[in-house]
């Protein structure tokens, strides 16, 4: 919010009064306790809504690894921050729509508004609450995107993790338009779907055989492109039972929509039993 | 030398104007004419929308839908099941008397002498039952580019009797075409994946009186679980483009389309 | 309006002696002929070219290589000789020749005494190319509004496919580039051409011809992009990413070659904005003095000069992949789709701006003469288009976050990406600055801001969390992308034009815009949209990937919603098109200052002469001297007083 | 700027000849600037590949790589055109039309030459455009080229044409200048194409992994 001082009027430094009294006479405005009290309408009302975006996000079955938490922890955060500034705008919208009030004439109004030019405070504090804002959400996403890093393993391939949290390896080719996983600790067994034991750190290698997918785990919040003559990798740790879906993310062709699958995560043993039956037995 | 004058440099002092524009008010006329011109836009633009869009599922040119016949009950693991059958064909190329799919964007590719399932691609198959897929196969190799599906998944114990014999895989040297079932996006129905690979005719197979080699006769059954929408496409590049997945690869009733469980 | 005019003597200039009969070739070339030369070409290369290539042509990229090249041969016939026909390569000549216009020639060239005809030919005035860009425009938003119905029929249609898969692969990759060219074209095309040189007191632009050569290209880009469905389509999305676009059959080359000639017309339409904006305002026209709307138009042209030549020669090394078999995007044989990935988002991400920035500064334009305030902090204003122009450059890579292409390449663009939110800022407390204490004239423009306004914060918040790395991580691919950008580019750049044009549609058609029929349109419109995009939304928080035509149940629910509201979307733009178009033909006369406007494109009448001024205007104010001094001054001056009596009186 | 201030009127428009040279000057700035970011698209393209050397295919087969001096001989062509485009531009600006009349001719020829020595080098490359990466990039900073010679014939053949033609005089010569100024870009954007394709042959990941497999 802003304080009518006039930008251009010469004060001189020696009488220059403290503000505080047009603090308090600008705040006694009839027009500026109103638009407080929208935008503090406006907050009750928007604030909410940060619980039903996590609603809608968990439509899709809900976090199932940490790295999903994480960005439900972020979308809401953001909500939550960015609801101010959304109130703010629509309180001064509002009141210029109803309070300010609107002119029905044929021709061009000839009563004339106040010539702000400008607007020193205005514009320093906007500024600054923007900058503090946007600074808050690089700092925000900064650590946030280093933890999912460290927490998909991004950065490091099995062979380098340390044994306790040794990941199983596991290649993803995609085609147009299935995926296949491959097993390479597991004398190389390869399956149509993903099975994956729970609590259990989990490396990707991701690579296509033709043109660009994206393997996208959606309930673990993993997504990596699978590109044609690179390998990228990604990675989570699923701790929750139950099967989830795998989508192809980048548009790859005809049967682009029908290109998705299922990730089984499934306990050590049954883990166990199904590389068994797929004719691997489990090393490590 | 002829010249022309052109305008001239004037000076004008003027400041910031105010000009106060005194325009008669206006009552509104013919509003019912114009309200209903207005509807009538609105109509014609859904028409529009309409027929094209009815157009253009005409345009589809999928092949009519082949059923799977019903006869009696087959012993399986899961218990006497209804026993359906399905009798497919791949050709390596259209000829007078076997034209294979037609129109939309058919007849442009007919000039590239492309491999096609026949006699439809749009298959319809009975649920809880077990349904045997015969297929005789007339076209020649092309490497799969993935070792994945020159073995076969999802049939019965999981084999398929290539001229009568039993085989879990097949060189991926040898594979001529695949028919891969895979998912249709919705978590509502039963996961559904058989991928089973063709085996090619050889090079010096000698043709038959329709023009085609001997071909090559692949028989598997597979066990269909409760109703729902799937989709099938050849996973051997055999088309053209870009790793030869474009082209036959990428069109409904040539290498892919529809399968309905009901 | 108080006036006093110097006249000079006026000086005969000499003229170039005449070649041969007036005007030759130039006075007959018209958009018949340009057809006829153009369709020739193409038909005639076909022809040679089905006899001389072999069919399906299999080089060692597997790429057809023998077809491609007809078609490509094809279409670039077809453009070249569209161009030769209406004369676009005669001034070169004559140029080169030594066979300068006489000024005759020009004043013909720019349309004097040729009726409505003019519209057809290569003509110079910048008026009529206004004129033109604005049909042109248009005609694409038809186009793009019906393929966005078709599109959102197959997503209502959850129950079966009702087009081809391939088809609709193609119609929204069709649907997304029209409607992106679009909107490039419509606030900087119809207004940057016809308003801006009247804006600054200017009597043209300053290079007539390739005016007129910017807006043929265009017109002679857009067939091969809309004739690429009914040849197997684009398939890869408006981004055509490689190598699926090499996989693609002919279609793909009619956008490759639409590409390519649009850039040319951008790169030429943006020289001669930013020259006429530095070059030629009015005397008394200082940078503190020029309206902010051309500012943004200057800095839309600037971003628009400097990236474009990337996409187009990202598009230009595809086209070659197809056509010559190169492989810089074929990664058997050493091509990378990642250096495809980063050309396109080079121009890709700048585009946005190009599209929202010329839109936001025509909304500012406005808003001062609807709520007859002087605009808030111009300065901060100008700053922010400058910030968004810097900042614009180095933020492309937040479209590419899930490429992994450089996974560490997330953190300083997810910087940058957050930092360009400040400027843009800078422009949203412009907006709510101006509108302070404002009465505002409550007619269709106006209208249009708080619109605007609402799409923005929309737009910047979801925005907020795309830029987010972790948090895109699972929304990039998902329809909360579409959603957001619809917003953006819909929300924030289509409504923002159709107010601004509804502003000036008095000065380019010189009838008053009906406004009750269009407000109509208007609102339902505004409405449908937000139905349409806020379930979209949902949609994409839920994991729905975009660019699917099947999808799981859990969607359904939402994407009925959003066909509902993209049906009403339609609705109401086709009713604000009735309103434009009745009103184009048989509206009020309009006065030649409808809105009491200050700016100098207000002050000449209307219709606006050859000449634009019947004598050239000095500026001797800033446009926005609205306004009467704050009534609280007086309070707070009288504060100030008692407050420096009491500091005396201790 | 009244009317009797200005020495010499555009004739087409009557404003004063300098007024119309800033105009234009600026705009063929912009031209260069707009032309040059493609140039920079074709080498960040060359460099991309080179560095990233994918599926091993950016080397041309049996590593023939393109022959250097080529490259170097149009673009010393280019700059000598420049040079004489230069030094008739500097003439007309003292006054002597004759001069330019030579120097255009003269850099109009060299250009000549030197667009068909590119074509030629374009003919006889060792290596086709489908031979992989280098081929591709190098076969595109070569056709680029091409394309601004094949623009500088026609510029430069406008200037001898217009001066023949009385239209480049003394006190009006901006459009031989502007061509001049276009002509040093040119020379700068072959100079660019040729160091890269000189220094940057072999690449320098010489371990990339093959095509489909998931070797780190």
């Amino acid at each position: 919010m802003s304080i009518e001082t006039q930008a251009d009027q010469p004060e001189s430094p020696t009488n220059r009064p403290d503000s505080t009294h047009r603090m308090k006479e600008w705040f006694s405005r009839p027009y500026v306790r109103r638009i407080l009290i929208i935008f503090i309408a406006l907050n009750i009302i928007i604030i909410p809504i940060a619980w039903l975006v996590i609603h809608f996000l968990e439509l899709s079955g809900g976090p199932a690894s940490s790295i999903m938490e994480e960005i439900e922890t972020t979308i809401f955060v953001f909500t939550l921050v960015s609801a101010p500034l959304m109130a703010a705008t629509a309180a001064v919208l509002i009141y210029s729509l109803f309070g300010w009030g609107l002119i029905k004439s044929e021709e061009p109004p000839m009563q004339e508004s106040p010539a702000i030019r400008t607007n020193a405070v205005a514009v320093v504090g906007w500024i600054t609450a923007t900058s503090l804002l946007a600074a808050f959400l690089v700092i925000w996403g900064l650590v946030e995107l280093a933890t999912i890093t460290a927490d998909s393993y991004g950065s490091t391939p099995s062979s380098q993790q340390p044994n306790a949290t040794k990941p199983i390896d596991i290649n993803v080719t995609g085609q147009q338009w299935v995926w296949t996983f491959e097993y390479p600790d597991q004398q190389r067994i390869q399956s149509d779907i993903l099975v994956v034991p729970i609590n259990t750190p989990l490396y990707f290698n991701v690579t296509s055989k033709d043109v660009i997918h994206s393997f996208w785990v959606v309930e673990m919040g993993v997504k990596i492109d699978a590109n044609p003559g690179a390998v990228t990798n990604t990675g989570f740790t699923a701790n929750k039972l139950g099967t989830f879906n795998i989508r192809c993310a980048e548009l790859c062709g005809m049967h682009h929509a029908y290109m998705e699958t299922k990730v089984q995560v499934v306990t050590q043993a049954q883990f166990d039993s199904w590389i068994r039956e797929q004719g691997g037995k489990r090393t490590a | 030398m002829n010249s022309v004058h052109l305008l001239p440099e004037i000076t004008i002092v003027s400041g910031g104007i105010h000009c106060r524009v005194v325009m008669r008010s206006t009552k509104w006329r013919g509003g019912v004419k114009r309200l209903l011109f207005t509807i009538a836009i609105v109509l014609v633009g859904a028409g529009i929308v309409a027929g094209s869009v009815w157009f253009l599922m005409g345009q589809q040119a999928e092949p009519a839908t082949l059923r799977a016949k019903v006869s009696g009950t087959a012993v399986t693991p899961q218990g006497n099941l209804p026993h359906a059958t399905l009798d497919l064909s791949i050709y390596p190329n259209s000829t007078a008397n076997n034209p294979g799919p037609t129109g939309g964007m058919y007849d442009f590719v007919d000039k590239l002498g492309w491999p096609f399932y026949s006699p439809s691609t749009s298959l319809q198959l009975p649920a809880h039952s077990l349904v045997t897929v015969t297929v005789r196969q007339y076209d020649s190799s092309t490497t799969v580019w993935n070792p994945y599906f020159a073995k076969v998944h999802g049939t019965v114990d999981g084999t398929v009797k290539y001229n009568g014999v039993a085989k879990t895989q097949i060189d991926p040297a040898d594979v001529a075409h695949t028919f891969t079932i895979h998912q249709y996006p919705q978590s509502t129905q039963p996961y559904f994946f058989v991928s089973v690979p063709m085996l090619a005719v050889g090079n010096n197979a000698k043709s038959l009186a329709n023009g085609y080699p001997k071909p090559e006769v692949m028989e598997f059954s597979f066990i269909t679980g409760a109703p729902g929408n799937y989709v099938w496409n050849c996973e051997d590049p055999c088309g053209n483009g870009y790793v030869d997945f474009g082209g036959v690869m990428s069109e409904r009733g040539m290498m892919s389309g529809k399968v309905k469980v009901v | 309006m108080s006036q006093t005019a110097v006249i000079h003597e006026q000086k005969a200039v000499p003229q170039p002696k005449q070649h041969g009969k007036p005007g030759g070739f130039l006075y007959r070339a018209n958009i018949f002929t340009g057809l006829i030369g153009g369709i020739g070409a193409a038909v005639i290369t076909y022809a040679i070219g089905d006899k001389l290539v072999p069919w399906g042509t299999q080089n060692a990229d597997f790429s057809q290589v023998g077809l491609n090249a007809l078609v490509f041969c094809t279409f670039a016939a077809w453009v070249i000789g569209f161009m030769v026909g209406i004369g676009a390569f005669a001034g070169p000549i004559r140029w080169a020749l030594g066979h300068d216009l006489t000024h005759v020639d020009a004043e013909y060239m720019a349309g004097k005494g040729q009726g409505r005809m003019k519209y057809w030919k290569y003509t110079t005035d910048h008026k009529v190319v206004g004129i033109q860009y604005l049909i042109m425009a248009l005609v694409l938003f038809g186009f793009g509004g019906f393929f966005a119905m078709l599109i959102r029929t197959e997503l209502g249609a959850t129950w079966r496919e009702v087009f081809d898969p391939n088809f609709y692969n193609s119609l929204i990759g069709t649907h997304g580039i029209v409607m992106i060219i679009a909107m490039i074209i419509v606030v900087a095309g119809p207004l940057g051409n016809f308003i801006m040189p009247l804006m600054i007191g200017a009597r043209d632009m300053a290079f007539p011809r390739l005016n007129a050569l910017s807006f043929w290209l265009l017109f002679a880009a857009v067939p091969p992009l809309v004739l690429n469905l009914v040849m197997g389509g684009i398939r890869d999305g408006w981004t055509a990413y490689q190598p699926l676009g090499t996989q693609a059959p002919i279609g793909m080359i009619g956008y490759q070659v639409c590409i390519i000639t649009f850039a040319f017309s951008t790169g030429i339409a943006g020289v001669n904005l930013i020259t006429t904006i530095v070059t030629m305002r009015a005397r008394g026209m200082t940078w503190a003095r020029t309206p902010i709307f051309i500012i943004g138009t200057l800095a839309a042209a600037i971003m628009g000069l400097i990236w474009f030549p990337m996409f187009q020669y990202a598009q230009v090394l595809a086209a070659s992949d197809k056509v010559l078999g190169t492989s810089f995007f074929i990664p058997q044989q050493g091509g990378s789709v990642w250096l495809y990935e980063n050309l396109f988002w080079l121009l890709g991400h700048p585009e946005v701006y190009v599209i929202v920035v010329p839109a936001t500064a025509g909304i500012l334009e406005l808003m001062v003469v609807f709520l007859r305030k002087p605009l808030f902090s111009y300065k901060l204003a100008v700053a922010g288009f400058a910030g968004v122009v810097g900042i614009s450059a180095v933020v492309w890579v937040h479209h590419m976050y899930m490429t992994g292409f450089a996974p560490a390449a997330g953190y300083p663009f997810m910087l940058s990406t957050e930092l360009i939110s400040i400027p843009f800022g800078f422009l949203v407390l412009v907006m709510l600055g101006t509108m302070w204490r404002g009465k505002a004239w409550n007619r269709l423009p106006m209208m249009a801001v708080y619109a605007v306004i609402i799409d923005k914060i929309i737009g910047g918040i979801t925005g907020v969390y795309l830029s987010d790395v972790p948090v895109d991580q699972y929304m990039h691919g998902s329809m909360f992308v579409v959603a957001h950008f619809h917003y953006m580019l819909m929300g924030a750049g289509l409504f923002a034009a159709m107010g601004v044009i509804a502003y000036w549609f008095p000065k380019m058609t010189g009838r008053m815009f009906d406004e009750r029929i269009g407000k109509i349109g208007f609102w339902t419109a505004f409405l449908a949209f937000q139905v349409t995009f806020l379930s979209m939304f949902v949609a994409g928080l839920q994991g729905m990937p975009r660019r699917v035509l099947q999808f799981d149940n859990a969607f359904e629910i939402s994407n009925w919603i959003s066909t509902i509201g993209a049906y009403c979307i339609g609705i109401g733009m086709l009713i604000f098109l009735y309103a434009l178009i009745t009103s184009w033909r048989g509206g009020k006369i309009a006065p030649a200052n409808p809105w009491g406007a200050n700016t100098l494109e207000w002050q000449t009448e209307t219709p606006v002469p050859l000449a634009n001024f019947p004598v050239l205007p000095v500026v001797t104010s800033d446009p926005y001297n609205y306004g009467v001094p704050d009534p609280y001054l007086k309070v707070q001056e009288q504060l100030d007083q008692d407050d420096n009596e009491t500091v005396g009186a201790r | 700027m009244s009317a009797q201030t200005s020495p010499a009127l555009y004739p087409t428009t009557g404003e004063p000849v300098e007024v119309n040279a800033r105009r234009n000057r600026l705009g063929v700035w912009l031209c260069i600037v707009s032309d040059a970011t493609g140039v920079v698209a074709l080498l960040i393209a060359y460099v991309y590949l080179w560095s990233l050397n994918v599926n091993n295919g950016w080397a041309p087969p049996k590593n023939h790589w393109a022959v250097d001096w080529p490259f170097w001989a149009i673009v010393t062509g280019t700059i000598l055109g420049t040079i004489c485009m230069w030094w008739g531009v500097k003439a007309i600006a003292k006054g002597h039309t004759g001069r330019l009349m030579v120097g255009a001719l003269l850099s109009s020829l060299i250009i000549l030459v030197a667009f068909i020595a590119q074509i030629v080098q374009l003919s006889t490359f060792p290596f086709g455009p489908t031979d992989g990466a280098y081929a591709s990039a190098t076969f595109w900073l070569a056709i680029a080229t091409a394309i601004h010679l094949s623009l500088l014939t026609f510029l430069t053949t406008a200037i001898v044409g217009r001066t023949r033609a009385g239209r480049i005089t003394p006190d009006n010569h901006s459009h031989a200048r502007l061509v001049a100024m276009w002509m040093t870009y040119v020379c700068v954007a072959a100079l660019l194409g040729a160091v890269f394709t000189t220094v940057m042959k072999e690449s320098p990941n010489q371990n990339a992994p093959t095509f489909g497999t998931f070797r780190e």
